[in-house]
């Protein structure tokens, strides 16, 4: 990502830090308040260790590395789907699969997830099935009655709309005193609405006990990061209003793990919620709709490639000597197996009848809404 | 028995509730301390303390969102916007996610909040402070829209809000926060949501409308009455669920409508009223129906608020020309 | 003479306009390098470049304050909102400035924003891509709201719409956008809002709509004459302002009417339409008026998409019970 | 105002500034961006000039002072007429005077002011008349259309949704070339509503034309600015947006003026939009609506009274020798007058005819207002 831009601001770089200058806003006067963003890494995109020592158990590692590629694996079926006619249009989460499983490893079961709708790798994580998943992009409410993550909101298409819900869910579970916290997750592009700015300010403001996880993959759909605010990095939206924030890099699984694990612990135990930005990049399209190529360069794409999350952590894995050429085989056609077979369950399965479409309205129906419901379950009478 | 203004039977309902079911919680901009601008919550913090009554920070489309996570999570969210000229940005969490969340997760997640907020003009406020908004939330599928015109009212229908299962907006005429005064006991029961009750029982004319005209409705019929020509006053009560029953009853005895609201005319709920009329009560009519409404202009600041305001004199207005085709 | 699809239509106005107009800019989500997504601004950022092709921040609150700081400024703002479904957070800037600007500065300040917004189903989209809010919309005093069915009235009255002094909705639908090609001239005439226009002519019953269902309703019609029934069909193209003497004079004609839309059926437009006839035309009706709408339940998601939309079945259905009065 | 909190921060005490730690977030790694916020002022709590020499000449701060006095000689005639049931529900500006009378002051004619409900003494500086300013409040359309500063905006009662309007008023001047500004005021409050985070984004991102001005008073309605946001400090709110914020003491006009000039200076420049956070107090109820006294202590509105902006300036005037007794008389009679003059014309207005709310709704009425307007000037009725 891009250095702050400066224009407007007065950069001291006189104090001789090492790795940014202070922005200092302008005018003279004492200064108030100082503060800083870090960014967060475990490995480089070789795979090399930086900084601390891995020290998370093989068990754990290659368990999230099965889940990036569970995740990859589904996704790529779903984009085939799509492009087959037998699915609708679907957003990719190819190249962001480390921020989805770092996080979701980091959560516990009665955490609440609040995704926007390029989480899946998360959501999958959590527990929604591959069935599930292809049932709600296939333009099926039953996808979203998920079997597990009874808890976990639905996905959420209206950009930043989902934050004041987390807030509201942390809440609740303040009032009541529960180690529990609401994770929601939200792109670049969410961090410009209000709904985002109204969610982080009153978490703050009321002790809600919500991690919001920026997912900056780069883009909202054709405008590129750097247009959508002139903050340089996405974590300092924190400091608005007034919690902590901190980059991790969003294509290293251990990190994501990491931060999301310590920034849960801090809100469990009553310390506020939390922002984490964490840095990745969309290397699909928008969404199946889209044509990237009308609005960046190949260039940048594949230098992206270069930084992809999975190819990273089994590169770290293999060095260690946790993970063969046999164990990627295993993994692989496991995930096929079980994505094809998802997706036969879901090809055959039958749309719901019309009626249903006022099924799960309201739970006391008016009598005028059960006339509708008769008019199109029969012959097409309006009420 | 113990007398309440509309105010007083709000605050009644919300105390009662929450003394009766420890997941009722009250939230909104100035709930807490001040008791509300209109102290409809007045002394809830402190009987219930801050964790059950909540000030937030001045951000009405949080306020609603924040609410719908809560009801997601269990709790009974009852939340304030605090005049509905400014519930517009909480349109979209209504619209988008309260209404739908049953819906979308096939019943898995439900959604039972209340959104309360005073509405109408009539008080000389200032802009904005005086909007009735009933046909935009009504036209958005799964919401109940209730609109009560007195005390009682207030107090059984904001009860049966609380306890339903799905997300209902209460909208408060603060023309009559204090305008009457009536007895009745605070004893939590509840007045079915949709169910519209007659005011004034007549055979000629059916004068149709909820909330802050109803007064000028009620004197209307009374005022006709001395001229020997009786007519009904529905007050629907709820805009959503709609009591189409009582209107097709009573439209279908008397032949003949106005529909009365404060509202601009244009896609006014009054509209809705009358294509049920239109359509299932159309063989009954002896006259046109009309509809004596807010104009389609932008209410007008204090000085010139009530030439726009329906009056009982409009109201007759248009009653005496409905009467004048046998 | 070119021919257009109508989100052609749509990109042609918007350069007619641009070029000939300093004032225009163009400002939205995605307006620029990918022209939109569905590209209807294609190629204007290349040929008026980013001070009048304008990329916002994703949010649409700010576009429709941002276009009422620009109109006030003396630019002509014509904004897009990416779908209709995330219209909701800009209806307040619509409802408590945009159209209220004018007024609450006695004509100082004013208003002459556009805001375009692809609406209604009907192409499998996902949720909330698929709304048609009119009748709100159609609520708002001083608000236009347009909803053009074929390629030259897109062009024609957007043209319109951005040479209004005053702030118009114009919402585009979808399925409409590719759907047909029309011949006509980009010769840069315009076609008043507020005018109808008579789809088919007959006599013996009007059908009632605009935008998305137009077709089903043409087809109706077509139908209709194989078995010697002639109807009206009425586009109204626009709900506000309406042309309630197109209306008043089909239904006039024929007696009968079938009112059809995709937005719920519980104070959507068709409502405000029906009440019309019920007042003004109740003398002509010669049976209930019949509504064909969208079902007061969410739109369903793709599988299900086409049993909530009407479509020529049931308005063929409703048509034919209305004739059956006689 | 009080010091940021610390919960969930970690305040890194260990670099040894002077005046506050700096936030750190939570997390190690390296450090991407710091930023600091100042606060700017001029004259203590008793008028005596701190810091930078003030070489303001004598006519721009008695003209200061002078309209300071007027706004609340004014203001206090407005809640009186409220009192006396001659004016609607009044919004009071008393102890808030040096933030508009500093900011106006360092505003050019064409730039615009878009305000909040309580810029009274910015909105009289810039030519609003006393006149309209009563018309107004007292319910009349026509104290709206202002004969001076035909350019500004009205009165904005929905909290922040103006903001918006000043981005795009910066923006149309930006996009022209003009060295003009659009100054948006806005409370503490405000600041916690998305319009604004929106706003202050966008306007950074597109480089607007824009001052935001942001007023704390210490509270909105009831709610006290602690309780509103975690964050220490509204300058603050600038760094989520990449935009410079800077805190003034904003019962100090001379910082007042002068941090605004600095501003304005840069935003012309193209330099980008800004943020500044003036700290002041509202002696007032929140309106004459509202009873104060139900949600704070006396004490603090006691000591609050020992920094308002007029005395101080006036201590500070009259240390100069640049103020007399004679001329403090001369000037209240002056205002006195003019306010008296104002509320008699005001009270001597009629109000429009009935038909007046439908004459500039729309420059084409539709045939059906017409009938509308046509009805409520007749005998009532309706179309
Ligand atoms: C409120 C709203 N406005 C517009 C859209 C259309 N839209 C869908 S995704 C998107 C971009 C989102 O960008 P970002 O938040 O960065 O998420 P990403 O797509 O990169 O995952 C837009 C504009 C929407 N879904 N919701
Ligand atoms: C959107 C919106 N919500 C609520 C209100 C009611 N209200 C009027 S002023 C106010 C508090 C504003 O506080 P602040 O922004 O600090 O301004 P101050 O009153 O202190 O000048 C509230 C909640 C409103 N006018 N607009
Ligand atoms: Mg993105
Ligand atoms: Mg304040």
């Amino acid at each position: 990502m891009s250095e702050p831009p400066t224009a407007g601001w007065k950069v001291d770089e006189s104090r001789g830090h090492d790795h940014a200058g202070v922005h200092v806003g302008f005018g003279s006067g004492e200064v108030v308040a100082r503060f800083e963003v870090r960014r967060q890494r475990a490995l480089d995109a070789d795979g090399s260790p930086v900084g601390d020592d891995v020290d998370e158990p093989r068990e754990v590692l290659q368990a999230l590395y099965r889940g990036m590629v569970r995740a990859r694996t589904l996704d790529a079926r779903a984009v085939a789907l799509q492009r087959t006619g037998r699915l609708g249009t679907y957003a990719s989460c190819l190249g962001q699969e480390a921020v989805g499983v770092g996080a979701a490893s980091a959560m516990e079961p009665d955490d609440v997830l609040v995704p926007s709708f390029r989480e899946h790798a998360a959501q999958l994580w959590r527990g929604v099935t591959p069935l599930e998943f292809l049932l709600y992009w296939g333009g099926d409410e039953r996808g979203s009655d998920f079997a597990v993550p009874r808890g976990d909101f639905p996905i959420c298409l209206p950009i930043a709309s989902h934050a004041p819900h987390a807030v509201g869910v942390g809440l609740a579970m303040r009032l009541r005193g529960e180690p529990r916290v609401a994770v929601c997750v939200l792109g670049d592009g969410a961090t410009s609405k209000g709904d985002f700015a109204e969610a982080v300010n009153a978490a703050g403001a009321m002790s809600a006990h919500v991690l919001f996880l920026v997912v900056d993959n780069g883009w909202a759909i054709s405008l590129p990061r750097a247009r959508q605010t002139a903050a340089g990095t996405l974590a300092q939206k924190a400091i608005a209003a007034g919690i902590p924030g901190v980059q991790v890099d969003g294509n290293d699984v251990i990190a994501v793990r990491r931060v999301v694990l310590q920034a849960l612990e801090g809100i469990r135990q009553g310390q506020g919620p939390a922002l984490v930005e964490a840095l990745t990049y969309r290397l699909a399209d928008h969404t199946t709709a889209d044509d990237a190529r009308r609005y960046r360069d190949d260039a940048q794409v594949r230098a992206a490639w270069g930084r992809e999350p999975v190819h990273r952590l089994r590169a770290f894995l293999a060095a260690r000597g946790w993970w063969s050429d046999a164990d990627e085989a295993a993994v692989l056609s496991a995930c096929r197996d079980e994505v094809d077979g998802a997706a036969q369950e879901y090809l055959d399965t039958p749309a719901q009848p019309p009626e249903a479409m006022f099924d799960h309205l309201v739970a006391r129906p008016s009598a005028s809404l059960t006339a509708q419901r008769e008019a199109v379950g029969g012959e097409g009478n309006d009420a | 028995m113990p007398e309440f203004t509309m105010v007083d039977a709000v605050g009644a309902a919300l105390a009662h509730e929450m003394a009766r079911d420890p997941r009722v919680v009250v939230l909104g901009e100035d709930v807490g301390a001040v008791g509300g601008v209109f102290r409809a919550t007045d002394g809830l913090l402190e009987r219930f303390g801050p964790d059950r009554v909540i000030d937030t920070p001045l951000a009405e489309g949080l306020i609603a969102g924040m609410a719908i996570g809560m009801a997601a999570e269990g709790l009974r969210p009852v939340a304030e916007i605090q005049f509905t000229g400014f519930l517009m940005p909480a349109l979209d969490q209504l619209a988008n996610h309260a209404s739908r969340l049953r819906n979308r997760t096939r019943g898995r997640l439900t959604c039972p909040m209340v959104l309360r907020s005073p509405c109408s003009g009539g008080i000389g406020a200032l802009e904005h402070h005086s909007e009735s908004p009933e046909a935009m939330l009504a036209h958005v599928p799964g919401l109940s829209v209730v609109v009560p015109s007195t005390p009682a009212d207030a107090y059984r229908l904001l009860l049966a809000a609380i306890r339903d299962p799905d997300p209902v907006v209460v909208l408060e005429p603060t023309v009559l926060y204090r305008a009457t005064r009536e007895e009745f006991d605070d004893d939590g029961v509840d007045a079915p949501l949709g169910r519209a009750v007659l005011r004034r029982m007549g055979d000629r004319l059916t004068l149709v409308g909820w909330g802050s005209v109803m007064p000028a409705l009620i004197a209307s019929a009374d005022e006709l009455a001395l001229e020997g020509v009786l007519a009904d006053v529905l007050d629907m009560r709820s805009v959503a669920p709609l009591d189409r029953e009582a209107l097709l009853e009573s439209v279908g005895r008397t032949g003949r409508c106005v529909i009365v609201h404060e509202a601009p005319l244009t896609a006014g709920f009054g509209a809705e009223i009358a294509a049920i009329l239109a359509d299932r009560g159309v063989w009954s009519l002896l006259a046109p129906i009309r509809r004596v409404c807010g104009y389609d202009t932008v209410m007008p600041l204090a000085r010139l608020e009530r030439s726009y305001i329906p009056d009982a004199e409009r109201v007759l207005h248009a009653s005496r020309e409905v009467l004048s085709y046998s």
